[in-house]
C-alpha cells in the first residue's frame, strides 16, 4: 500500500493510458477515436514529466542567486521538460491530422460509425 | 495590507460558492449562465486584487508583477462578458426553453 | 471548490457544461496563481495565467458560433439519422 | 530553501479529477459536449504541470489546450455531425477489449515497484545528464532558463526535427483535405448548396467582434513577448507560436473565414511555414560556414559582435523566432483547412 502511495502517479498514468488504448480499440466513432488518441498521450506525457519532478525542487528557471553556482537538487528536470514540451505542439499537429482523416472519412461516407463505413466499403 | 488580501480572498472565496451553488441548483440554462458569469467574474477579480495585495507585501520588481495581475483583471473583464454573451446567444438560437413556474 | 464543479460538468445539456468549462477556464487562472506564491515564484506563473486569461474564451465562442452556424444545418443533416438529439447527453 | 510543498496532495487531488474528465469525456455521447469536456482535461493537465514545476510545459498546455485544440475539434464537428449513432450490440466487443485493456494495463502496473519513488531525486533520470544541463547553462549560454537553452542549443537537432514535423503535419493536411477540393473546383457548387452555412450575418456577433478586436493586439504582443523574453521566463517559440496562432484563429472564427484569408492568402501562409523551418535550418548552417558544426551557435561569435556565451544565446533567440513562425501559421493552416474542409471559402 505504501508502494502504492509513492508510486501514485503511476498508476494513473497506466490508468490514463488504458483508458485512451480502451476508447481507440473499442469506440466505434472516428471523433472518439482522436481523443482517445490524446488522452492516451498525456498519459505518457505525464509519464515522463513525473519522472523528473523532484520533491522540494523549484521551477528550473534559475534565480539570480544562483547563476554562479546553482544547486541541482534544488531545480527541477529540465530535460524531460523540453522533450515533453515539443511533444505537445507535435500532439496537437497530429491531431488535426485525425481529425482531417475522419473529415475526409466522413465526406466520403457520411459517417463516423466504423461499422457503417467497412459496410459502405463492402458495397 | 496583509489583511486587506485576505479579505479581498475570502470574499472572493465566498462569490465563488454563490456562483457554484448557483450553477447547480438553478433550474435552467439561463439562470445557471447568470450564477455563473457574474459570480465568476467577480469572484475572480476579487482574489486577483487580494494578490495583488499579498504580491505588494513581498520583495521588489512586485510592481511589475501588480501590473500583470491587473492585465489579466483586465482581459478577464473583457474576456468573460463576451463569452457570456456568445454563449447566451447560442443557446438561445439553439433552442435552449426557459424554465416556466409551473413546469415543473 | 473545482470538485463541486465536476457536477456541473455533468450538467444536462451540452450549453451548460460549456458554462461550466467557461468557470474552470477562470477558476484556474486563480489556482495557478495560488501555486505561483505556493512555489514563491509568482513571477514566473503570472506569464502563463496572462496567456491563460487572454485565451480561455477562445473555446467558447468557437462553440457559441458552431450553434449559431448549425440551427439553420439541421435540415440537411436529417437524412444521416433523424433529428439529432443535441439535448441528450 | 523551500519547506517541503503542500502541492503533493493538491496533485494527487487533480490526478483523480483528470482520470474522472477522461472517463466523462469519453462517455458523453454527444461529441460536442465530449469536446468541451476535454477542453476541461487540458485546464486540468496545465494545472498538473504547474504543480510539478514543469512551467513551460504548463505553459505550452495552456496555450494549446485553451486556444487550440478544442477549437479543432469543434471545427471538424462542424463540418460533419455532432451526433453519435447508437447500435445495438456491440456490448461483448467492447467488454472483450476492456479485459483485454485490463490485462495490459495489471502487466503494466507489475512493473511498478522498479521505478524510482515520485520526486526522488536521485533517480535514473535525474542523476545523469540533467545535472550537467543545470550547472553549466549559465557559463555556456547565459540563460537562465534551462528549458530554454536546453531545447534550443543542447538538443537543437532533437527540436528542428519536431518543428518539421509540425511542418509535415501542416502539409498532410493539405494534402488530405485541400488538393482534390482545389483540383475539381468547378463541381464544386451543387454540393456546396446542400452543406454550405448561411452566409455570414452581421448582426450575428457584434460584441464578439468589438471584443476580439480589441483583445486581438494584446495577444500578439503578448506572444512576441513570450518568444523574446523566453530566455528568463516560461515561454519561447512554440508557446508564442502557438498563442499567435491562437489570437489568428480568433479573428478567424469572431469574424468571418473570408476576412482572414484577406489577409492571409494561401501561397504566402505555406511560404511562411517553410519560412520558419528554413530559418531554423540556416542558422545551423550558417554555424556551419562559421567554422562549428551545425547547430553549434557558439561559432557565431565571429558575425556577432559578443563573445561565445552571448552568440549562443543570440542564436537561440533566433532559433526560437522560426519555431514561433513555423508554429503559428500551421496552427492557422491546419484551422483554416479543418474548418472549411479544405475548401478555403467559409467555415466556422
Amino acid at each position: 500500500m505504501e508502494n502504492l502511495i509513492a508510486n501514485f502517479n503511476y498508476v494513473i498514468v497506466v490508468i490514463l493510458m488504458m483508458i485512451g488504448l480502451w476508447s481507440m480499440l473499442a469506440q466505434k466513432n472516428l471523433i472518439k477515436k482522436c481523443i482517445g488518441m490524446a488522452i492516451l498521450q498525456t498519459g505518457i506525457i505525464l509519464f515522463f514529466i513525473s519522472i523528473g519532478a523532484k520533491n522540494n525542487a523549484l521551477i528550473p528557471i534559475l534565480t539570480e542567486a544562483a547563476y554562479s553556482d546553482p544547486d541541482v537538487a534544488t531545480v527541477a528536470n529540465p530535460l524531460t521538460q523540453i522533450l515533453m514540451l515539443t511533444a505537445i505542439v507535435v500532439g496537437v499537429a497530429t491531431l488535426g491530422v485525425g481529425l482531417g482523416l475522419a473529415q475526409k472519412i466522413y465526406h466520403q461516407h457520411s459517417s463516423f460509425d466504423e461499422d457503417e463505413i467497412l459496410e459502405n466499403q463492402r458495397k | 495590507m496583509e489583511i486587506l488580501a485576505y479579505i479581498l480572498i475570502s470574499t472572493g472565496l465566498i462569490f465563488f460558492l454563490g456562483t457554484t451553488i448557483g450553477l447547480l441548483r438553478f433550474p435552467d440554462f439561463y439562470s445557471r449562465m447568470h450564477a455563473a458569469s457574474k459570480g465568476d467574474t467577480l469572484s475572480t477579480v476579487l482574489i486577483l486584487l487580494g494578490c495583488i495585495c499579498l504580491v505588494s507585501t513581498q520583495g521588489e520588481m512586485n510592481w511589475l508583477l501588480g501590473l500583470k495581475i491587473l492585465l489579466i483583471i483586465n482581459f478577464i473583464f473583457i474576456g468573460s462578458p463576451t463569452a457570456t454573451h456568445a454563449m447566451m446567444d447560442a443557446g438561445n438560437k439553439a433552442g435552449a426553453e426557459p424554465w416556466k413556474k409551473d413546469s415543473e | 471548490m473545482l470538485l463541486v464543479l465536476v457536477r456541473a460538468v455533468k450538467g444536462p445539456t451540452v450549453i451548460d457544461r460549456l458554462v461550466a468549462i467557461n468557470v474552470i477556464g477562470t477558476k484556474s487562472i486563480v489556482l495557478l496563481l495560488f501555486a505561483g506564491i505556493l512555489f514563491g515564484q509568482l513571477e514566473m506563473f503570472v506569464d502563463i495565467a496572462l496567456g491563460y486569461g487572454l485565451l480561455n474564451y477562445i473555446v467558447s465562442i468557437a462553440a457559441s458560433r458552431y450553434y449559431q452556424h448549425r440551427r439553420c444545418l439541421e435540415p440537411t443533416h436529417t437524412a444521416n439519422g433523424g433529428q439529432p438529439s443535441r439535448w441528450k447527453s | 530553501m523551500m519547506p517541503s510543498l503542500p502541492i503533493w496532495q493538491f496533485d494527487v487531488l487533480l490526478l483523480v479529477l483528470v482520470v474522472l474528465f477522461a472517463v466523462v469525456a469519453l462517455s458523453i455521447r454527444n461529441l460536442m459536449g465530449a469536446a468541451v469536456v476535454f477542453g476541461a482535461y487540458s485546464f486540468m493537465m496545465c494545472l498538473i504541470w504547474a504543480g510539478m514545476g514543469a512551467v513551460d510545459v504548463a505553459f505550452t498546455e495552456a496555450a494549446v489546450g485553451a486556444g487550440v485544440s478544442t477549437v479543432f475539434i469543434v471545427s471538424t464537428i462542424y463540418n460533419t455531425s455532432a451526433t453519435m449513432r447508437s447500435r445495438p450490440g456491440g456490448i461483448a466487443f467492447k467488454l472483450f477489449i476492456g479485459v483485454v485493456v485490463t490485462l495490459a494495463g495489471v502487466f503494466l502496473l507489475s512493473a511498478l515497484p522498479d521505478f524510482p519513488d515520485w520526486g526522488d531525486p536521485n533517480s535514473p533520470a535525474n542523476a545523469t545528464v540533467a545535472p550537467y544541463y543545470i550547472e553549466n547553462s549559465i557559463r555556456d549560454t547565459h540563460v537562465p532558463n534551462l528549458v530554454t537553452s536546453v531545447l534550443a542549443d543542447y538538443r537543437g537537432f532533437d527540436t528542428l526535427l519536431e518543428t518539421i514535423v509540425v511542418f509535415i503535419a501542416c502539409i498532410a493536411i493539405y494534402s488530405i483535405l485541400r488538393i482534390e477540393t482545389a483540383k475539381s473546383k468547378t463541381d464544386e457548387p451543387e454540393e456546396d448548396t446542400a452543406t454550405a452555412p448561411p452566409s455570414y450575418d452581421p448582426s450575428d456577433s457584434l460584441i464578439v467582434r468589438q471584443a476580439s478586436r480589441f483583445m486581438v493586439p494584446f495577444m500578439q504582443l503578448f506572444a512576441l513577448y513570450v518568444i523574446a523574453h523566453g530566455h528568463y521566463s516560461p515561454g519561447g517559440g512554440f508557446q508564442g507560436g502557438v498563442i499567435l496562432g491562437a489570437s489568428l484563429i480568433l479573428l478567424a472564427i469572431s469574424f468571418d473565414l473570408k476576412f482572414i484569408l484577406r489577409q492571409w492568402r494561401e501561397k504566402p501562409l505555406m511560404l511562411l511555414v517553410a519560412s520558419g523551418v528554413c530559418l531554423y535550418a540556416t542558422v545551423g548552417l550558417a554555424c556551419m560556414f562559421t567554422g562549428g558544426n551545425y547547430l553549434d551557435y557558439g561559432s557565431l561569435d565571429s558575425v556577432l559582435p559578443n563573445d561565445r556565451a552571448m552568440a549562443r544565446s543570440h542564436g537561440i533567440l533566433l532559433v526560437e523566432i522560426g519555431v514561433g513562425i513555423t508554429v503559428m501559421f500551421s496552427m492557422l493552416a491546419i484551422h483554416i483547412n479543418l474548418a472549411s474542409n479544405g475548401r478555403f471559402d467559409r467555415g466556422l
